[in-house]
Formats: structure tokens, C-alpha cells, sequence
């Protein structure tokens, strides 16, 4: 299995890490539903819970140089287990790949343009991130530097243009919720936009020798949960109470600002940013199915596998779900726990053999 | 009409793989990426023939939510 | 397929030409040029310019049989707009605008219903201002916020005004100035900040009221005036909502006093009658704020305050106001005016019972807890509700004169 | 697995037997060695150049007495005559009859002859009658001489040549003028001129069967990687065709991506912005007979880069860079923009803008999409035919063009006034980025379709496959999208922004400079000091 060795450096890793997570400034109408208006304070302590998910990737990834989680699971395993171990990775990633294309797509024709449908426009979106992979994963991983200033100078610029909407009062009261909400809060977080950073073990591989994957990631996610914890705070001190009755209140927001008559209604400027980011994370995620399912049915290179992902990847995302209420309520309730269970059980599974294994070799010799 | 945009879909992506993996001379490869190839068209055509596929997503859930009791509730 | 690669001799590499010319590539990639041009075809959510009716203001009337409702939006003609405002005001040239109205039961079916009546579709990303009339203020408008709210198209920051008289007449007043009445009454209401007296409320801030349960939501009022054969429109006073319908007014006096104790006044001409006569103070800055609170029997008493910076504008009294008694004077007079404003205001609020104030989110804020318990009962709470206020009024200047110009002044 | 490695084996044993056959190869004459009497020579030689009328053969004797015969072969007009005359026929007629009366019948050898006799400076023996056609070729006489199977091969090229002159192509207001003409020798001579080191090497390459065309390599030692030298070789004696004709053509034999729009080879007509470039760690080709200089590898950032920027004023230099960057982006984004906007996204444009635009677009027949196209197609057409015709006639085209086009289309209400605008926009901002104007032309109606299929969506998407494609392209190994996309922090004082002269301290990284050190002066004396005696100091 040929993969480009040392090809993106350790800051590039960062920085994809952070455009990986801000994709999902457009999601945050998960949290805000749960914790109201104290939705900032999950950015935070839903960091502290993915810092210990990226301590388990990053001690797998110590433990075997170079490899990635597919490699991984058939060294740990052996090649059966190892096998059942990736197809379930691979149904994850797929179904999150799938996820996330009808997330961009509801948006687009939820918010653009009505009458398009929506085949085509996730047509569109998956041709793109499939022309990314072909590619080359590299290329995109050394394009998120740039990316992350303009989606960084974008959340900023936005937050600036609003200052004078602010009414600090909506803050209060602070940490009234029973403290369920607040767990479900961070579980959620933890889970849904930081725990994806398991892709990237699948792109750790081509950070190169001696680079310590896992320091990046925590880094990445460090920031992304700044610039999160930023939006969060943003949307509730405009929108107050509003913030949990609007579907998208990160870009609700952005529609509200109006300065001098000129500077208003600039929302799909913002949208822009969105979907590029968007583009970045599913062809992430692309690349980490095509990967895996090369390497579970190991072909030479993964080039032909691509546009057959993406279409299976395409219409996946077409039925996976009818209606976006559907989807709401998926992204509420059980998404954090499926996608918890990929990120914390298996591979914690697979520490604790390799542990085992240790120990048994440390007895015999 | 659907149907035969998705099927136009697939001819290009036949006639952009195939040549590079015969052109590689792997029998089992190209049996393997026959057999993947054969399955996404029969997705393809149940989903351009809009019947309604069980979304895999959605049983997950029913299966979180009724079988392991482990969901959060919407408030 | 001849293999093109180019022929190289034994001796030198073999060079692996990219597939440039590669007739099977060249398929693929028409085949996706075909299949994107096919898209092309269908229009989609396109739509030309000169298929669109941009609708810049809305205003919503009782329509004739019960429980109709008449939506009336006012469409801008760009035809007539190129040639600039009449310079003789006479109504002999076309207006700029057209406005068109539409019965039925509600407002998204009245929305919908335009489509039988003009080939251009409804286009409400313009829209500024939503009139409503009084008399569907009373039943209850949330229903219809609900569409604007709802739609993709329509904006929150979309100013709300409730109509004293029907609200249709206030699209059609005739204005000098401006050709459009929609952008003339958009931009008078931006323009309130210089006499805070009117409260500047758009959906958003109307839903967030109305989202709290406590507060009762406000929204500025529109009448409709005559001078000299022309028919105006002025902002006058405020509603007052209560679970969705209007319960009843303030005036511009009680109004006031509402932007002075939610802070949101800025400035304000005073008159003061002193004893020798009329003083008038132009307040050019101003700031209030309220805080609950809690007294140790649990009751809640309301801290307002408020600071006001100003200068003398006009002094009839031919007495020297800008002497630092006078100014201490004066100081107490416009305190004393302020605190008999916001009182007017409270024991209105009072009488409806009705806390326009958001007296209630303010301790919901500060003492969660205790508002759990108050909660249910906060109409008597909200009268039975002391407040203590304290106003620090400060004369900065006194303008380019200090002793009034006075018959033999001089000597 | 056994059998797949037997299969594979087969395989490959099959494609190396096809190579062999099909590859019939054009075998080398052996090369034929010259016989030692004249005559034979002389004889082959006339065969050999059969119907060459151009070709001169002046048998004369010399010697004492005249008894050595020899005869001198050469092209008339690629030849310098005087130089023939008084360097080599003279001295040998004449002078030879003042041998040393010790010498007996003739010439021992003909090294004698060289290093006695014949006045010129670069001399070579050849022994082939192929070395010595090439060398009548390229402008050299050669000297065949009685009883000796070597030739004489003396350089007297000396063709007419055009004159130095500005370049057409790159104008510039502050900065040198001169630009490379036709002649490989002159061009490497400006070069030499620009950069008087020793480390500056050449390297010939002859590349083209026919047209045997001279290309040189230029590179300073020391800086250029060597990698990289070795990679522009390997790739150029790749070239196996009979005719190179101009620069343009080996471009397209040694890019990386033929297929994509975007050059990875610049060409430049300046010698400055070429000794700028080597001195940075770029390798040039010059190529005989075109006045235009390849230099690899190529950034996309250089699109946006003059060679009068490094002549100029910090501030200047840099607000124009920012300028030919935003003139790029309007090239690109102006139509499909304008489209976006108008049929899709309406909400973004202020109210009293839309209503403008919606009263000029009253009663317009074609939609948005079809309007542009139609602007698109007839401002290229004008371009083009500005650029095709002879200059006085150039003009008045463009001049008719823009009247025509513009008012009478808007007053006979086909088009709306704004698009006019958009287009000429477009059309005179694509002049200011020349290097990547004709990529822009061909990106620029991928996006215009897109934004009338699926408005800014499609152009976000377009734009991002663009920049994808930018990411994915190399040249010569080094990334194209340098400074940005493999993030190189110092690299970005001569990008965007052009940093005072005195704050370039490094090479750029992405071209892996042997030397990266450029200069060690920081900051220039500090004006401020008083004058103390000697020189401000120097930090």
C-alpha cells in the first residue's frame, strides 16, 4: 500500500485538525437546544473530553509508527478480527461522510436556493471532494493553513460586525440547568465535532517519522474549540432566547447584522466559507473510506476506488435521511453515543489488547 | 429521467477506472472492483427508483434507542 | 488502443506520458460535461431581475368578513424610479411604488394568493418595515410573525409598527421628500434615537420579549394625520402586548420614560418652566440601568438608574442659567422631570398590569431561583413592585452664550 | 500468490519483448570515418550535400612551392567572410611560404597547422564526416587537408542579427530596457554580462534530429540544485523529435501537467528578470533562435510578479502587486459573480443598487446567463482581432469594438448597462495579469455555467476545484502554490507583499536553494545617527 511518507508538515496537521472541527459551527444547533445559553462552557469541556479520545489515538499511533488505524487493527487483531474491526470503522466513516454531505446539502437548498434539488446539489459536492482525494489528500491537508486564516478572519470579522446587536444580559443566568444537561452537553460536543478527529489517524501516516501525531491533533482541537466556544457565545448574546427555537442560529445571526444600510444581508458571503469548509471535512472523511476499504480488500493504490466511493458516498447520503426534523433528532439523541462508541470503545479496545499482548510477551521472556 | 442521469453517472465512472486497472493486468483487482462497481449501481438504481431504502442511520438509532435503552431525551 | 506513449530509444528512461491525449479520458470527461450541461436546462431557483416585485414594506389589515385578514405590500416600479423624485411634488407623474393587497384567512394564504393576481413573483428579501393594524394587534399577531419568521426570504432585523387606523392608509401617505413611503417611514423610524420617543423594535427583539413570558412586548404606533389636504404619517406612542395581543397604549410622555428606564434612551429635548419662565436642555447623552435587588424579607425592590448629560438649548427666563446655581437648579428640575416621567410610566405599566420594563427577566437573571417561586403570580408581584431611582443629571454646557441676551443687559 | 508472481513475470517479460520490436529506431549511421586523400573527402562531402548551393568548397595549395593541397568547406551567409579571408586563407597561402627551410615536403601534422598558422580563436579537430557536416551547419569552416584523415573545424560564425531591443512583450517603465533577441551566443552573453561569476555554468544540449537545435542550460553553481539540474537533462533528452523550432515547444515536452491551464514554465524576455530568477536557485533554458528564456521551476505567485517591481519603492511595488492579484480575481470571479448575484442572490445587494439594476434590466430580452455570454464572446473576439492585426489597424479595431459593442448594444436595449461594465471590467483586467491571462479566459466560463446552474454554490465549488488543481500541480518538484499551500512563513516577504531589498535575506525555500542564505545586511544605516566620520554604523 503506497502512501505518500512525509508529505505534509506537523503545523499543516493543526491546522487541518481546526478546519476539520469548524465545520461544524454550522451544527451548533445541537448544544444550544440542550444547554440554552450556557452552550459556550460545552465548548470547553467537551475539549477536555476529546483531549482524552486524541490521548488514546495518539498512544496507538506511538505504539506503531507509521501506520494507520486500518493497519493498526490488523496488527492488534490479527487479519480476521482485524478485518470485522475495519469494515466497522469504514461503516462509520461512510455514514459520517453521508451525514455531513446531507448536512450541506439541507443547508444549501434549505437556505439558498429552494427550488434546486437536492441531488444536484450534493452531486456537485461530492464531485468536488472526489476530484480533492484523487488528487491527493496531501494537497488539501497543505491547503488548510491558508483555509484556517479566512475561516478564522471570517468567525472574527462576523463577531465584529455585531458588536453593537450584543445584549449582554442574555448570558444570564448562568449554569441554572440540571446537570444532565450539562453531561449531554459534553458528551455531545466531545462526540460529535471533536471525536471525528479519528480520521485523521488514517492521515497521521503521511506526517512522516518522528512527528508526534497526536500533539497535533490536540493542538488543532485546542483551537477549534476557541473559535467554537467563540461562535457559541456570539449566537446567544445576539439571539438570547431565539437561539434554540432557530435551526441554524450561527447563521441566523449573521443575518442580523445591519451596519450603514450596506453591510447587512451578508450572510451568503458566510455561507461560502461554510461550504468550503465543508468541502475540506468530507473529503477528509472521503479519503479515510477509500483508504480503508483499499486496504481491507488490499489493492495496490487507492486511485481507482475513488469515484466509486463517492458515489457510494452520494447516494448514501440521498436516503439516509428523509427529512431534516429526522435528522435533527438523530444529531440529539443517539448520534453522540453511535459515533462515541467508534471513538472511544474499539479503540480502547485495541490499546488494552496490545497491553495484554505486552504483558504476555514480558512473562515468557 | 433520474435514472438515466445516474446511469450516464456510472458509464463515466466505468470508462475512467476500468482502462487503468486492466491496463494493471490484475486479475483479482479487477474482479474485486468488478463486484464493488455491481453493488453501488444496484444502490444507485433502488434510490433513483425512489423506493424507500431503510436508511442504515436510522436503524442504528431504533437499535441505540429501543434495544440499548442509551439515548439522550430531547428536552 | 495503439499505445501513444512516446517511442523512447532502449538507452533513455521511459518517460510515462500523462494520458494527455488518451481518447478514453476525453470520453469521461465529456460524458460529465454532458451530464452538468443537462443541469442546465432546468431553471431551478433562478430568477431575472425583471421577474421579481421587490416588496419593501408589508402591512396587514382586517380584511372585510371576520377572520379575513388583507395583506398589503408596497412594490417598487423600477421604471418610474430612474426618473428621480418630481422636483414640483405634483402627483401628476406616475408613482414610484404600486401597492397591491390581497384578502384571505391568513397571511401565508394571502402571501400565496398574490401569485393569481401578478406574473412577478414576491420577492420580500427588501422588505423594512411589517405595519400591522390595531385592530389585529388585539387578536393576536403572533400567528402571522410566525410566517414572516419562518420564511428563508424574510430578514429579523424587519422593523414592526402597529397602526392606530388601518394600516394600508399609511402606505399610501403622500410625502415630498422621498418617493417610496416605505423607505421614507424606515428611515424617520432609524432616525428616533434623536428624540427617544419611540421604541425601535424589530422581530427579533418582538420574539425575544415575547419568549420570556415576563416581559410584555412593545412595538412603536403609526397614525395617520391631515395638513392641508395631504394625508402624513407620524410616530405616536407605543403598544403594549400581552400574550401575543394589545392590551393597550403609551404615550409619548410614558414612552419615554419606558427609554429611560430600559436605558435605551440617548437623546431628549426637556422643557423645564422655572419661575421666571421657560428653560429647554437638549440631553446628549444617557444611560440606565436596572439591577433587582433582594430585600432580606425575599421581597425584590428594583434599583433604576439613570445618568444624563446635557446642555442648555434655550433659556426665556432673561435670568444667567448658566450661573452654577441656576445649573444646580436646573440639575434637580430635569431629575425631577425624569423620575415623574419613568413614574408615569410605571403606574401605567401598573394599571395594565403588564411589565413592559423586564422587571421579571431582570431578577430571573440575577436570582434564578427565587423567580422559580414568583413566577406564577408575577402580574400582582409586578404591581405590588417597589422601585428606587436614582438619577444624576449632569449640565455639561450651557451653548455658545452664558448670560441671555436682556434689554440693557450691558450696563 | 506463487501463481500471480508467475503471471506478473510473464507480463512484464511480454512488454519488454514488444519495446524491442516496435522500437525500429532510426540506427546511427556508423560513423564513418574521413579517408585520408582529399579527394575522397571532398567527393563524399559533394554527396553528401547535394543540391546545397549554399555550400562552399575553396580547394587551394599552400607550402612551400604550394605542395600541400587542402580545401576549406563552409555555408556561405552563415560564415563571417572577412574573417575567412584574412584568418585563414591568408595566413595559409602566404604566410606558409616562410617555413622553416629545415621542414621537408609538407605538414607533420595538422596540430601544427593549428597551433602556428590559422589566427582563430576556438579551433576543434574533427574526424567524422558527421562531426564535420554538423559543423558546416552551425556556421564553421572546415579545413581538409592532404594525407590526413582529421579536419580542421575553425568557428567563423557571423550571421546578421537582429538588434537589441526593448521587449515587446514585458514593458517597463523604471529598469532596464534590453531585451533577448534571436541568437543563442547573444543571449548568453546578456546573461553573462548580468551575472559576472564563474559559478554561472552552461551546459549544451542538442535536441531535435533535423533541426539539431542548440539549447543551453544556465545555472549558478552553488545556488541551483543540483536535483533540479539533473531533472531539467533528463527530461530534455527525453525529447525525441526531429524539429524544435522555438522555446514554446520544448516548454510543452518538459512540463509536468500538459493538460492543466495553468503554465509551470515561465518565459521571459528580460535578462534582468532572468538573472534575477538564478540568482534565487532557478535553472534557465535558452533555446537558439527565440528571444524567449524558459526558467523552471515556476511558483503560481509569479504570475503576479514584474521584474520592475524589485525596481520601485517598497509601497509602490506592494500596492501593485495587490492590484494585478485583485485584477486576477476580477478576471476570474467578474462574470460569474455578476451572474451569481443578479439571478440568484439579490438579498446581497443593497436596495437602491437592486432597484437600479432592476430598472435597467426592464425589458431586456435575454436572461443574465445568455447576456454575459454573449458580452464574454464579442470582447474576446475584439481582443483577439487587436492582437492579430498589424498596429495602426490594431487600434482603430479595439477603439470601433468598444463603441459598438458598448452603447449601441445598450441603447438598442439588447444588453443592460451593467453587464457592459462587468465585461469590460473583466475584459481590462485580464491585461493586467498578462502570464495568466489565457488560463483566466478558459477557467472563467468553467464558473460562468456553474453560476448560472447553481449561483454562488457553484462558483464556491468552481473556485475550490481551481485551487485544488493549483495545490496538486508541481513543477519541476517544487510545489506550485509554494508560500502558501506547504506554509513557508519567510517566504512570504515576495509574494502578496514585496518586502524592502534589504529584509530578502533568504532564497525562496520551495526551490531547495543549495545556499539559502542570500544577503546578511538587515536594516540600512540608520539615517537618524549623526554622520561620525565613518560609515552609519552597520548592525
Amino acid at each position: 500500500m503506497k502512501l505518500e511518507k512525509g508529505s505534509i508538515s506537523g503545523r499543516a496537521l493543526i491546522f487541518a485538525v481546526f478546519c476539520f472541527m469548524q465545520g461544524t459551527m454550522l451544527r451548533s444547533a445541537f448544544i444550544v437546544v440542550v444547554t440554552k445559553n450556557d452552550s459556550w462552557a460545552m465548548a470547553f469541556t467537551g475539549l477536555l473530553g476529546s483531549l482524552l479520545l486524541t490521548a488514546i489515538y495518539a498512544a496507538l499511533l506511538r505504539r506503531f509508527q507509521e501506520k494507520n488505524l486500518f493497519e493498526i487493527n490488523e496488527l492488534v487483531f490479527g487479519p480476521v478480527v482485524g478485518k470485522v474491526f475495519s469494515v466497522l470503522y469504514l461503516f462509520f466513516f461512510l455514514s459520517l461522510a453521508a451525514l455531513n454531505t446531507h448536512d450541506i446539502g439541507d443547508f444549501v437548498v434549505g437556505y439558498m436556493m429552494q427550488e434546486t434539488p437536492l441531488a444536484a446539489i450534493i452531486l456537485l459536492f461530492v464531485l468536488i471532494c472526489v476530484y480533492a482525494v484523487r488528487k491527493g489528500i496531501a494537497n488539501i491537508v497543505r491547503l488548510s493553513t491558508v483555509l484556517c486564516i479566512i475561516a478564522m478572519s471570517a468567525v472574527l470579522i462576523n463577531t465584529v460586525l455585531m458588536l453593537n446587536e450584543i445584549q449582554p444580559g442574555f448570558i444570564k443566568p448562568l449554569f441554572q440547568l440540571p446537570l444532565g444537561k450539562y453531561v449531554q452537553g459534553t458528551i455531545t460536543v466531545a462526540a460529535l465535532p471533536m471525536g471525528e478527529v479519528l480520521a485523521f489517524t488514517m492521515i497521521a501516516p503521511m506526517l512522516g517519522k518522528n512527528k508526534k501525531a497526536g500533539k497535533m491533533m490536540a493542538y488543532g482541537l485546542v483551537l477549534a474549540a476557541v473559535f467554537l466556544g467563540i461562535v457559541l457565545l456570539r449566537d446567544i448574546l445576539v439571539l438570547g432566547p431565539m437561539a434554540g427555537v432557530f435551526r441554524l442560529p450561527s447563521y441566523e445571526s449573521v443575518r442580523y447584522v445591519k451596519l450603514a444600510g450596506i453591510l447587512t444581508r451578508m450572510e451568503s458571503l458566510y455561507a461560502v466559507v461554510l461550504i468550503i469548509l465543508y468541502v475540506f471535512k468530507v473529503s477528509i472523511l472521503l479519503y479515510a473510506c477509500v483508504l480503508g476499504l483499499a486496504q481491507l480488500v488490499n489493492f495496490k493504490s487507492y486511485q481507482p476506488l475513488t469515484l466509486i466511493c463517492g458515489a457510494l458516498v452520494f447516494f448514501y447520503s440521498l436516503f439516509v435521511y428523509k427529512s431534516v426534523m429526522e435528522h435533527a433528532d438523530w444529531g440529539a439523541t443517539v448520534a453522540p453515543i453511535f459515533s462515541l462508541t467508534f471513538e472511544l470503545v474499539l479503540p480502547s479496545a485495541a490499546l488494552v489488547a496490545v497491553s495484554i499482548k505486552k504483558t504476555i510477551r514480558l512473562r515468557e521472556t | 429521467m433520474k435514472l438515466l442521469m445516474y446511469l450516464a453517472g456510472f458509464a463515466a465512472i466505468a470508462a475512467a477506472d476500468f482502462p487503468k486497472i486492466i491496463k494493471q493486468k490484475q486479475r483479482r483487482e479487477l474482479t474485486i472492483y468488478m463486484v464493488i462497481f455491481l453493488l453501488v449501481l444496484a444502490l444507485a438504481v433502488f434510490v433513483s427508483l425512489d423506493a424507500d431504502i431503510p436508511s442504515p442511520v436510522k436503524m442504528i438509532q431504533s437499535f441505540y434507542r429501543d434495544f440499548l435503552h442509551l439515548s439522550f431525551k430531547t428536552s | 488502443m495503439k499505445k501513444n506513449a512516446s517511442k523512447a530509444p532502449a538507452g533513455k528512461t521511459k518517460q510515462e506520458c500523462p494520458g494527455a491525449l488518451n481518447p478514453v479520458r476525453r470520453a469521461v470527461a465529456a460524458l460529465l460535461c454532458a451530464l452538468m450541461i443537462l443541469s442546465l436546462s432546468s431553471c431551478w431557483s433562478r430568477r431575472e431581475l425583471n421577474t421579481l416585485a421587490i416588496v419593501l414594506a408589508t402591512a396587514v389589515d382586517e380584511g372585510k368578513e371576520s377572520g379575513e385578514l388583507k395583506v398589503t405590500t408596497q412594490i417598487v416600479s423600477p421604471g418610474e424610479i430612474k426618473s428621480g423624485p418630481s422636483s414640483s411634488g405634483s402627483s401628476a407623474s406616475k408613482k414610484a411604488y404600486a401597492n397591491i393587497d390581497n384578502t384571505d384567512k391568513s397571511v401565508i394564504s394571502a402571501l400565496d394568493g398574490f401569485t393569481h393576481i401578478t406574473n412577478r413573483k414576491m420577492y420580500f428579501s427588501h422588505n423594512r418595515i411589517l405595519i400591522f393594524s390595531r385592530e389585529v394587534a388585539q387578536k393576536g399577531i403572533l400567528e402571522d410573525l410566525d410566517a414572516f419568521t419562518r420564511n428563508y426570504e424574510t430578514r429579523m432585523n424587519v422593523y414592526l409598527l402597529i397602526s392606530k387606523d388601518k394600516a394600508a392608509d399609511i402606505l399610501d401617505e403622500e410625502i415630498e421628500l422621498e418617493q417610496m413611503p416605505a423607505n421614507h417611514i424606515a428611515e424617520m423610524l432609524e432616525a428616533q434615537h434623536s428624540n427617544s420617543e419611540t421604541a425601535i423594535i424589530t422581530l427579533l427583539d418582538f420574539d425575544i420579549a415575547f419568549l420570556s413570558g415576563s416581559t410584555a412586548p412593545v412595538a412603536p404606533m403609526i397614525e395617520m394625520y391631515e395638513i392641508d389636504g395631504k394625508k402624513k404619517a407620524r410616530l405616536e406612542g407605543t403598544a403594549v402586548f400581552k400574550q401575543g395581543k394589545m392590551i393597550g397604549e403609551l404615550n409619548v410622555a410614558q414612552t419615554r420614560g419606558l427609554m429611560w428606564a430600559t436605558g435605551k434612551a440617548e437623546r431628549a429635548t426637556i422643557t423645564i418652566d422655572t419661575k421666571d419662565g421657560k428653560v429647554d436642555l437638549l440631553i446628549i447623552h444617557a444611560k440606565g440601568s436596572m439591577k433587582p435587588v433582594k430585600a432580606e424579607d425575599g421581597t425584590f425592590r428594583i434599583r433604576l438608574k439613570v445618568y444624563a448629560e446635557g446642555d442648555i438649548e434655550s433659556n426665556e427666563t432673561g435670568k444667567d442659567m448658566s450661573s452654577v446655581e441656576n445649573t444646580e437648579m436646573l440639575q434637580e428640575q430635569v431629575e425631577e422631570f425624569i423620575r415623574a416621567e419613568i413614574e408615569s410610566t410605571l403606574k401605567h405599566a401598573k394599571t395594565l398590569s403588564a411589565d413592559v420594563f423586564g422587571f421579571g427577566e431582570a431578577i430571573r437573571r440575577d436570582y434564578p431561583k427565587d423567580w422559580e417561586k414568583i413566577k406564577e403570580n408575577w402580574d400582582s408581584e409586578f404591581s405590588g413592585l417597589k422601585t428606587d431611582m436614582e438619577i444624576d443629571v449632569k449640565i455639561a454646557s450651557s451653548g455658545e452664550m452664558g448670560k441671555p441676551v436682556v434689554q440693557g443687559g450691558a450696563e | 500468490m506463487s501463481y500471480i508472481e508467475k503471471l506478473l513475470l510473464r507480463m512484464k517479460i511480454q512488454s519488454e519483448k514488444a519495446e524491442e520490436e516496435d522500437w525500429d529506431g532510426e540506427a546511427e549511421k556508423d560513423p564513418q570515418k574521413l579517408s585520408k586523400s582529399l579527394e575522397t573527402n571532398i567527393n563524399a562531402i559533394k554527396k553528401e550535400f547535394e543540391d546545397c548551393c549554399d555550400l562552399v568548397i575553396r580547394e587551394f595549395s599552400f607550402g612551400k612551392e604550394g605542395c600541400i593541397k587542402a580545401a576549406l568547406i563552409f555555408i556561405d551567409g552563415l560564415t563571417n567572410q572577412p574573417l575567412i579571408n584574412d584568418n585563414i586563407v591568408k595566413p595559409l597561402m602566404y604566410d606558409s611560404r616562410f617555413f622553416r627551410s629545415d621542414e621537408t615536403s609538407g605538414v607533420s601534422d595538422i596540430e601544427e597547422l593549428r597551433d602556428r598558422l590559422i589566427s582563430v580563436g576556438d579551433l576543434k579537430t574533427d574526424q567524422t564526416y558527421h562531426e564535420l557536416s554538423q559543423a558546416c551547419l552551425s556556421g564553421d569552416a572546415v579545413l581538409l587537408v592532404e594525407g590526413f584523415d582529421k579536419a580542421l573545424d575553425i568557428s567563423a560564425k557571423g550571421w546578421e542579427k537582429r538588434a537589441v531591443t526593448e521587449p515587446v512583450t514585458e514593458m517597463v517603465v523604471r529598469g532596464p530596457r534590453e531585451g533577448f533577441i534571436e541568437n543563442l551566443r547573444t543571449n548568453t552573453a546578456m546573461i553573462r554580462r548580468k551575472v559576472k561569476s564563474p559559478a554561472l555554468k552552461i551546459r549544451p544540449v542538442k535536441i531535435g534530429d533535423r533541426t539539431n537545435t542548440q539549447v543551453n542550460i544556465v545555472y549558478i553553481e552553488g545556488i541551483a540544485d543540483p536535483a533540479l539540474i539533473a531533472e531539467i537533462e533528463r527530461r530534455l533528452s527525453n525529447i525525441d523529435t526531429d524539429a524544435i523550432l522555438s522555446a514554446g515547444n520544448i516548454e510543452q515536452y518538459i512540463e509536468d501537467s500538459p493538460n492543466s491551464p495553468f503554465q509551470t514554465v515561465r518565459y521571459s524576455e528580460k535578462p534582468d528578470t532572468i538573472a534575477g530568477k538564478l540568482m534565487e536557485g532557478r535553472a534557465a533554458i535558452l533555446v537558439d533562435g527565440t528571444p524567449f528564456v524558459l526558467c523552471v521551476p515556476m511558483l503560481f505567485i509569479e504570475n503576479f510578479q514584474a521584474s520592475e517591481d524589485y525596481a520601485v519603492r517598497t509601497s509602490y511595488a506592494t500596492s501593485v502587486r495587490i492590484l494585478r492579484v485583485c485584477a486576477f480575481f476580477i478576471s476570474l470571479f467578474g462574470p460569474a459573480l455578476y451572474i451569481a448575484l443578479v439571478t440568484y442572490h439579490q438579498e446581497l445587494l443593497p436596495t437602491t443598487l437592486l432597484i437600479t439594476m432592476a430598472a435597467s434590466s426592464e425589458g431586456l430580452p435575454f436572461p443574465a446567463a445568455l447576456e454575459t455570454t454573449i458580452m464574454l464572446i464579442s470582447f474576446e473576439i475584439l481582443k483577439e482581432a487587436g492582437v492579430r492585426m498589424p498596429r495602426p489597424i490594431g487600434q482603430a479595431i479595439s477603439i470601433v469594438g468598444a463603441l459598438v459593442m458598448g452603447e449601441a448594444a445598450v441603447q438598442a436595449g439588447l444588453v443592460g448597462a451593467p453587464i457592459v461594465i462587468v465585461v469590460a471590467l473583466t475584459a481590462v483586467s485580464s491585461f493586467a495579469v498578462t502570464f495568466v491571462s489565457d488560463a483566466v479566459s478558459i477557467l472563467k466560463w468553467l464558473l460562468v455555467v456553474l453560476a448560472a446552474t447553481m449561483g454562488s454554490y457553484g462558483i464556491t465549488l468552481g473556485a475550490l476545484a481551481i485551487v485544488i488543481h493549483l495545490a496538486s500541480l508541481r513543477s519541476f518538484g517544487a510545489d506550485y502554490l509554494a508560500p502558501f499551500a506547504p506554509f513557508q512563513q519567510d517566504d512570504l516577504k515576495d509574494t502578496v507583499i514585496r518586502a524592502p531589498l534589504w529584509a530578502m535575506r533568504t532564497r525562496p525555500r520551495a526551490l531547495h536553494p543549495q545556499d539559502l542564505k542570500r544577503q546578511s545586511f538587515e536594516i540600512p544605516f540608520d539615517p537618524t545617527v549623526a554622520h561620525k566620520g565613518g560609515q552609519g554604523e552597520k548592525k
